[in-house]
């Protein structure tokens, strides 16, 4: 099958605090022959603390990555952390929809911006192959499980322009389509706390009990997730959030990617399961799982 | 022209705080605002008066550190008022009248930390960063519980990863600077 | 010293809109320059390009059209249909070379008078200070009429 | 030009047409319009590069009408002159042929939609020198310009060779020659002349169908034809519409989209 | 020769006060054909008009030029007063010497000479004017009302009191409109139904009325006083004469599960069905799309049952066209579609509904007879939350407009609430509340004082559902932006109104001009209100912007009366300032070629084609012929002729030619 190549944005975290999110994403992109060039002297993007306190930088950082990008001839760039991928679509959409910020972050980088590469987040990457993951399933991934998509990736809209703002799908198919059960549930893009996961433990420790509550209720045996921030605020963090909850739990978080690696037959070691604090184990099935051609 | 906190935030950030009719959707969604002191719509308000008094309210208010940038607001706001940017503004104006409330230092602490890491390696070094809003805050032992583990599960990388074009970057900052400052003289 | 230059402006301007506009400059007393003088016309769809170039002819220095703004238009279309006349038109004047600075289009509603009045002095003082436009009127003078 | 000739004599040995329209011998190398009643004379007819008059002229003109029903040598500029007149009710489908040497090849088009697809699949085709003196006009200052059309102009002694050339001229009663109110003066006079040919290209935008024969027929070589060639790319590229591209009426100055896009209206 | 006179007004000082009116009328009398030209005070006051009756008639005047104010203000003063001097009015022109000059200009030498000018340009074109008659048009004396709301009803039965015939002509099967779904109407809380059916009946009895149910209207041709209105009676499938409405049909019919529209999707109904009990006419209508016998070729058990042996499956749409004077627009409104808000999880909770599904809770006809049952278990809600403003006063998702009639019916809901669940909370999540009418605050003041409605300031961002209750994430601006969550029952959003679908295109049908969210455009804002750009067609109700039922039925009085004084007249007269085609003598008949390059160019599809036949009656020539009814003189037919065949009565070539030569 043609192999898919795409822009590749690692991000900050991805090389630091979430390299299983790093390994699962490379060891499934191998698997479906999507060619990751990552990005020559790629940069910070700023997030998340960029646009809290400098915006211009918070503007010419992720602008001087895609420019990189645009030199190395890349059309489309999936960044897998949705917070880099929430910074590099602002930016391209402010440069492309302020003339003033256009100009000063032109000065900034001493560049002309001309056209930029196309910005997208690890899911509207899968979603392309999806149909091609089907029949590559080799152990259906059979648990009840919960999307949890976060803020940034579907907000704003007129910025991403991602799935269905107030309840995304895009994940929940993906999910379906190694065999999972993505449940319905009411915290799919409620906010997590995210940059807060050091300087305000205790607002994320609520927010993401509130979140684990309702995904129980609704009998998930896994959080899904596709943010490295929602990833650390619920499994790093989880004994914060264990405190804000009436009865602690060890409902393990998966990186999509993880999920979708599990049911290709990736080993666990490859997808970086050891990393989690929150060991990934799920209550036994009553059938063995068999395999699918 | 004025040079009211609103006027200018209309013609740096083309944001208008006169398009905000007060319904409040932003504060009801806020995942942050049982944490503020001064709910997002009033910060808003704050601003609509033009007075003084009350934009210094505003700069003081802990309410513009706890935002977290989750963008519910704005993708609910009736009236397109882009409340995460009038924050980000707030922000920056009140480090840069020192006005931010202490009790946020810490938060401040922690994005100082983060950017002066990027502006020294390119890069979060996220152990570097760790380290630096250690010494800012003197929280010197929250978090050594978890550190450890990270490290062992290898989340925690000791040495800063190269592969940036570290001048280049620390350029982007400096002239960022610059900018700024030119726009404020 | 010789005394300044007064340009003879002529503008075609349809009832309903910009006529009714001016005469709000007036009820509310807006002063504008004294070298227009307006010829009134149903619509901007009645203007004839013919008569810009008479206007011309006859030694106008500068020509004022103006109209209902798009979707205003008192028959609805009119004025969408003259401005299709104009952006054609207007090519061609440049075309023969017909300074396109002596040419003003406009949109001003029954509601606008205090634009009129700012139309037709920066509409004058442009002319004024391109000075008489002899080329032309030297070429009406060369012939009979 | 076998082709031609056998299939002119069928069409009117057979009564399909009462005359044939077409180009014959003239002195030296030029090229006339000749009228072919008689199959025997069909031989007369000549196709070659010498052929660049457009024969629509003659399809409006009463006397040829008066003939019957005909067939018409044509070259593109002839296509577009016929679906123009078609879509401005001058012409019938029933009383035209056209007979088009389109890339070597004779091709008989009985209908107003034969021609429309045989229009659509030539490229419009304005000479390379006129294209290249538009241009350079352009890049003209005004002054210049001025300067140019005003010298040029001048020379018009209003014989109206170039209306009367034009297919799209067919008005019983020109503008010109409209006396109340006498619009512009009849004697040639500087300004005049300059009005005269102003209103040619504006009656000509959107109708044009880049023949050029005004300028040809011009006795005194008047680029006139340039104007309206200006005049119609003016058209075509703000409105994306031409001249002779249908036989319905699709007349770019007689409609509108609320959305035309100017910047010079304030 | 001609013979002008020119008087000059001072219009007190306001033009003497800045212009040299006496150096005026001295120039003026220099003009060529200018044979009289004075100066008065006041020229608009009595003597002012008496000095130019007399003037005529002394100086034998052919022309008048009246050099006063605008042009716009006193014409038709003059006109009338140059008339009844014994000059055809058309032979009057006014100098604008206040509006364009005096006013706007200093007092100094230029001003006058613009003045003078000012008048010379008028003297020579009132030297080219040409007696005009003003236009005569007959008018059929029938009306058409489209839509059978309210606003129709109403319309109707006014014009129809007035000894006018009328078509009533309503898109589904019976009249009655949204009124006929409400429970009980603000600020009186009489029940809908009670007030309205006898108007429905009245209306079918009336016998200056025609009803056309299940009928829309195709083509509407022709101008005021002269429409030709093309209307499609949609099949019903039954013969209306011979069934009895006894209902056997609908007991009958094997398809049940319909989602009932009357009854916003509460309840069911058959494939053939009335679509509410006190239906006019009272006859049902086959559903072809949910038929079985339309769909699988079987079935036709109602024709089989059917007492009267009424029903038609091979009945076929009928087309009838009419001639019609006037036409009163009463399309109605729609409410926006609740899917716009995903945040408020309507459709994925059945226990989120709109007000529409609200009434039909309410009303005593409605699938609960009237007791407020939650859709998803049938249960009484306890805690009820009303969500105003969903979508109106909205940018980002909805309509940025105030739909006005919300904050009343949501008071009315949550009082109707309190009044059938004892016990219950009812919770109204608003921004303003807008209760300007008549007992219209009171009416809301009750529902808080005296029923208990909690009203909350501020708007609700989210409502998600946890076990079985939705819980509603709300604020208290008033408490300075403290968040509030409920846990409630059932919510209720008060949709915002939007234009009828189809709205765009019916205007575009009958050339009437619309708003950017397709509300129908009056005439004028303040003065018109009823009236529409296009002359003869009129708006009633909702279908001009959002309207409550007292507006709605003053408008459609207001537009009956407007169709009832056109109809008063014998005949139709309009200003003769309009375009026509040019005849010569033989052999030319006209210049015109006929490539009618002006038709499309026509605004108001007034250009016809005109065959000029000899006595045999062969065809000559076709040329262009403008029908002065539908003319309105805009002259864009005038500027695209070529050959200059077609000249505007008033604003002729010649008068036009006559100003630039003396500029």
């Amino acid at each position: 099958m043609s192999s898919l190549k795409v822009g590749y944005y690692p991000g900050c975290s991805l090389v630091g605090s979430s390299r299983d999110f790093a390994e699962s994403l490379h060891a499934v992109a191998e698997a479906l022959s999507i060619e990751l060039c990552e990005i020559p002297e790629w940069n910070c993007c700023g997030a998340s603390s960029g646009h809290m306190i400098d915006h211009l930088v918070s503007i010419a950082l992720p602008i001087n990555v895609l420019l990189k990008a645009r030199k190395a001839g890349m059309e489309q760039v999936m960044a897998p952390c949705a917070s880099c991928y929430n910074r590099l679509a602002t930016a391209s959409h402010e440069v492309a929809t302020s003339a003033k910020t256009r100009q000063q972050v032109e000065e900034v980088l001493q560049t002309k911006i001309d056209k930029l590469p196309k910005v997208m987040n690890v899911i509207e990457l899968l979603a392309q192959v999806a149909d091609s993951i089907g029949p590559k399933v080799t152990k259906k991934f059979e648990q009840t499980v919960a999307c949890y998509y976060g803020c940034l990736l579907v907000r704003p809209a007129k910025v991403t322009g991602f799935d269905k703002t107030e309840d995304p799908v895009e994940m929940d198919k993906l999910v379906a389509a190694v065999g999972g059960k993505p449940i319905d549930w009411n915290f799919k893009t409620e906010c997590c706390g995210a940059s807060f996961s050091i300087s305000r433990t205790c607002v994320v420790g609520r927010l993401g009990a509130k979140i684990m509550k309702d995904a129980i209720d609704r009998k998930a045996e896994a959080i899904v997730v596709a943010c490295p921030m929602c990833h650390s605020n619920l499994d790093l963090r989880r004994g914060e959030v264990n405190r804000h909850m009436e009865k602690a739990t060890d409902v393990p978080v998966l990186f999509i990617t993880q999920v979708i690696g599990l049911a290709l037959g990736i080993p666990e070691k490859k997808l970086g399961l050891a990393r989690h604090f929150v060991p990934v184990k799920f209550p036994a099935k009553p059938v063995a799982t068999q395999v699918v051609q | 022209m004025s040079h009211s906190l609103a006027a200018r935030l209309e013609k740096e950030d083309e944001v208008s705080v006169a398009d905000c009719y007060q319904c409040g959707k932003c504060t009801a969604g806020c995942p942050a605002a049982e944490d503020m002191d001064v709910a997002p719509s009033q910060v808003v308000r704050l601003l609509q008066t033009e007075s003084p008094k009350h934009e210094e309210r505003a700069l003081k208010s802990m309410a513009i550190w706890m935002c977290i940038g989750c963008e519910t607001c704005v993708t609910r706001c009736p009236q397109e008022v882009d409340l995460p940017r009038t924050m980000d503004f707030l922000r920056q104006e009140s480090l840069a009248r020192n006005l931010a409330n202490q009790d946020a230092d810490d938060v401040v602490a922690f994005h100082k930390s983060f950017l002066k890491s990027v502006e020294k390696a390119g890069r979060l070094f996220e152990f570097g960063m760790v380290g630096d809003y250690k010494l800012r805050t003197g929280h010197l032992f929250k978090d050594l519980g978890i550190a450890p583990t990270m490290f062992f599960k290898g989340k925690l990388g000791l040495l800063p990863h190269g592969g940036a074009n570290k001048r280049e970057v620390a350029e982007i900052f400096a002239r960022a600077r610059a900018a700024k400052k030119e726009s404020q003289t | 010293m010789a005394e300044q230059f007064e340009p003879k402006m002529t503008a075609f301007v349809c009832n309903w809109c910009t006529y009714a506009g001016a005469d709000l400059t007036g009820t509310s007393r807006i002063k504008y320059q004294a070298n227009v003088r307006v010829i009134r016309l149903p619509c901007t769809g009645r203007i004839d390009f013919m008569m810009v170039l008479k206007a011309f002819s006859r030694g106008s220095d500068g020509v004022i059209i103006s109209g209902c703004h798009p979707n205003d238009c008192h028959y609805t279309s009119g004025n969408y249909h003259a401005r299709r006349r104009w952006m054609v038109f207007r090519d061609l004047l440049d075309f023969v070379g017909i300074d396109l600075e002596r040419v003003t289009f406009s949109w001003v509603s029954a509601a606008e008078g205090a634009k009129w009045a700012e139309l037709v002095n920066e509409a004058t003082n442009k002319v004024r200070a391109l000075g008489p436009y002899k080329e032309i009127q030297q070429l009406a003078a060369v012939g009979i009429d | 030009m076998e082709e031609l000739h056998n299939k002119a004599k069928e069409l009117l040995s057979s009564g399909a047409v009462k005359v044939v329209m077409g180009y014959g011998k003239g002195t030296g190398e030029s090229r006339r319009p000749i009228f072919v009643r008689m199959a025997e004379r069909a031989s007369d007819l000549v196709v070659d590069s010498g052929c660049t008059q457009n024969l629509a002229t003659y399809l409006t003109k009463a006397e040829v009408c008066a003939l019957g029903r005909m067939a018409i040598v044509a070259i593109p500029s002839t296509l577009r002159s016929i679906l123009q007149l078609a879509a401005e009710k001058q012409l019938r489908e029933e009383n035209v042929i056209a007979l088009a040497v389109i890339d070597g090849q004779l091709r008989e088009l009985a209908t107003f939609d034969a021609i429309e697809q045989a229009v659509a699949t030539i490229p419009d085709a304005i000479s390379e020198a006129d294209r290249t003196m538009i241009d350079k006009l352009v890049a003209m200052s005004v002054a210049e310009r001025r300067a140019f059309w005003a010298a040029e102009l001048n020379r018009c002694v209003k014989c109206y060779a170039c209306r009367s050339s034009c297919p799209m001229c067919y008005c019983e009663r020109c503008t010109m020659d409209c006396n109340r109110p006498q619009w512009i003066p009849v004697a040639s006079h500087a300004i005049g002349n300059i009005e005269y040919h102003m209103v040619r290209a504006m009656h000509l935008a959107g109708r044009c169908v880049e023949c050029g024969t005004c300028g040809k027929a011009c006795p005194i070589g008047i680029p006139v034809h340039l104007l309206t060639f200006f005049a119609e790319d003016s058209v075509r590229r703000q409105f994306g519409q031409k001249g002779g591209a249908s036989a319905k009426l699709d007349y770019a100055m007689s409609t509108f989209k609320p959305d035309d896009k100017e910047e010079f209206i304030r | 020769m001609a013979r002008v006179g020119v008087f000059i007004c001072h219009c007190g000082e306001n033009i003497a006060g800045t212009v040299d009116v006496n150096a005026v009328a001295k120039a003026a009398l220099d003009m060529p054909g200018v044979v009289h030209a004075i100066e008065y005070k006041y020229m608009c006051s009595d003597p002012g008009q008496t000095m130019l009756k007399d003037a005529i008639a002394e100086k034998k005047l052919d022309g008048v030029v009246v050099a006063a104010c605008s042009p716009r203000m006193h014409e038709p003063t003059f006109r009338r007063t140059a008339e009844e001097g014994g000059l055809n009015p058309y032979q009057c022109e006014m100098a604008n010497l206040r509006e364009h000059c005096s006013w706007v200009h200093e007092k100094a030498p230029p001003t006058t000479d613009k003045a003078i000018d000012l008048v010379r340009l008028q003297v020579e074109k009132v030297k080219r004017n040409h007696p005009l008659k003003p236009i005569r048009v007959p008018i059929t004396k029938k009306a058409l009302v489209l839509g059978g709301g309210i606003a129709g009803i109403q319309a109707a039965l006014d014009i129809a009191n007035t000894g006018s015939p009328v078509l009533l002509v309503e898109k589904s099967p019976s009249i009655g409109g949204h009124m006929s779904q409400l429970s009980e109407t603000f600020p009186t809380l009489d029940c809908s139904q009670c007030i309205l059916t006898p108007r429905m009946v009245e209306a079918a009895r009336h016998a200056n009325i025609t009803l056309y149910t299940y009928s829309e209207l195709e083509k509407l041709e022709g101008f005021i006083g002269n429409f030709k209105a093309t209307i499609r009676k949609k099949a019903r499938k039954i013969d209306e004469k011979l069934c009895n409405g006894c209902g056997v049909c609908q007991q009958k019919c094997p398809v049940k599960k319909i989602p009932d529209e009357f009854n916003e999707g509460l309840s069911n109904r058959a494939a053939i069905y009335v679509p509410f009990p006190q239906a006019v006419p009272n006859k049902p209508v086959i559903d072809l799309a949910n038929c079985t016998y339309y769909k699988t070729g079987k079935c036709k058990a109602c024709e089989k049952l059917c007492p009267t042996k009424a029903i038609r499956f091979d009945q076929e749409d009928q087309i009838e066209v009419h001639d019609i004077g006037a036409v009163v627009l009463a399309t109605g409104y729609k409410t926006m579609p609740v899917s716009n808000f995903s945040e408020y999880g309507y459709g994925k909770y059945k226990d989120v509904i709109d007000g529409m599904k609200f009434e039909r809770l309410a009303s005593a006809s409605g699938p609960t007879g009237g007791a407020i049952r939650r859709p998803s278990d049938g249960n009484a809600p306890q805690h009820v939350v009303f969500i105003a403003c969903a979508g109106s006063r909205d940018r980002l998702k909805g309509v940025p407009y105030c739909s006005k009639i919300c904050c009343m019916y949501t008071a009315k809901h949550a009082m109707l609430y309190q009044h059938k669940v004892h016990g219950g909370t009812a919770t109204v999540f608003y921004m303003d509340v807008r209760a300007a009418g008549k007992n219209y605050d009171e009416f809301v003041r009750r529902a808080v004082e005296d029923d208990g409605v909690k009203y909350v300031r501020g708007r609700v961002s989210r409502v998600y559902e946890d076990n079985g209750q939705l819980v509603v994430k709300g604020v208290d601006t008033l408490l300075g932006g403290e968040q509030v969550e409920i846990r409630a029952d059932m919510v209720v959003l008060a949709t915002a109104v939007q234009a009828q679908d189809g709205a765009e295109e019916l205007a575009q049908t009958l050339h009437v001009s619309y708003d950017p969210y397709k509300f129908f455009a009056e005439a004028h804002p303040k003065l018109r209100p009823v009236e529409t750009n296009t002359a003869g067609i009129f708006l009633a109700g909702a279908c001009q912007a959002p309207r409550d039922i007292p507006e709605t039925v003053a408008q459609a009085s207001g537009a009956a009366v407007k169709v009832a004084g056109l109809f008063s007249q014998p005949e139709l007269t309009r200003e003769p300032i309009i375009a026509v085609v040019d005849r010569q003598p033989p052999p030319v008949f006209s210049h015109c070629v006929g490539c009618f390059l002006c038709k499309s160019a026509c605004p108001y599809q007034a250009i016809e084609e005109e065959s000029i036949k000899n006595r045999q009656g062969d065809v000559l020539k076709v040329v262009a012929k403008v029908n002065p009814g539908l003319c309105q003189g805009c002259g864009t037919c005038v500027s695209t002729c070529r050959t200059k065949a077609i000249d505007l009565q008033g604003f002729s070539n010649e008068q036009v030619f006559a100003e630039l030569m003396c500029i």
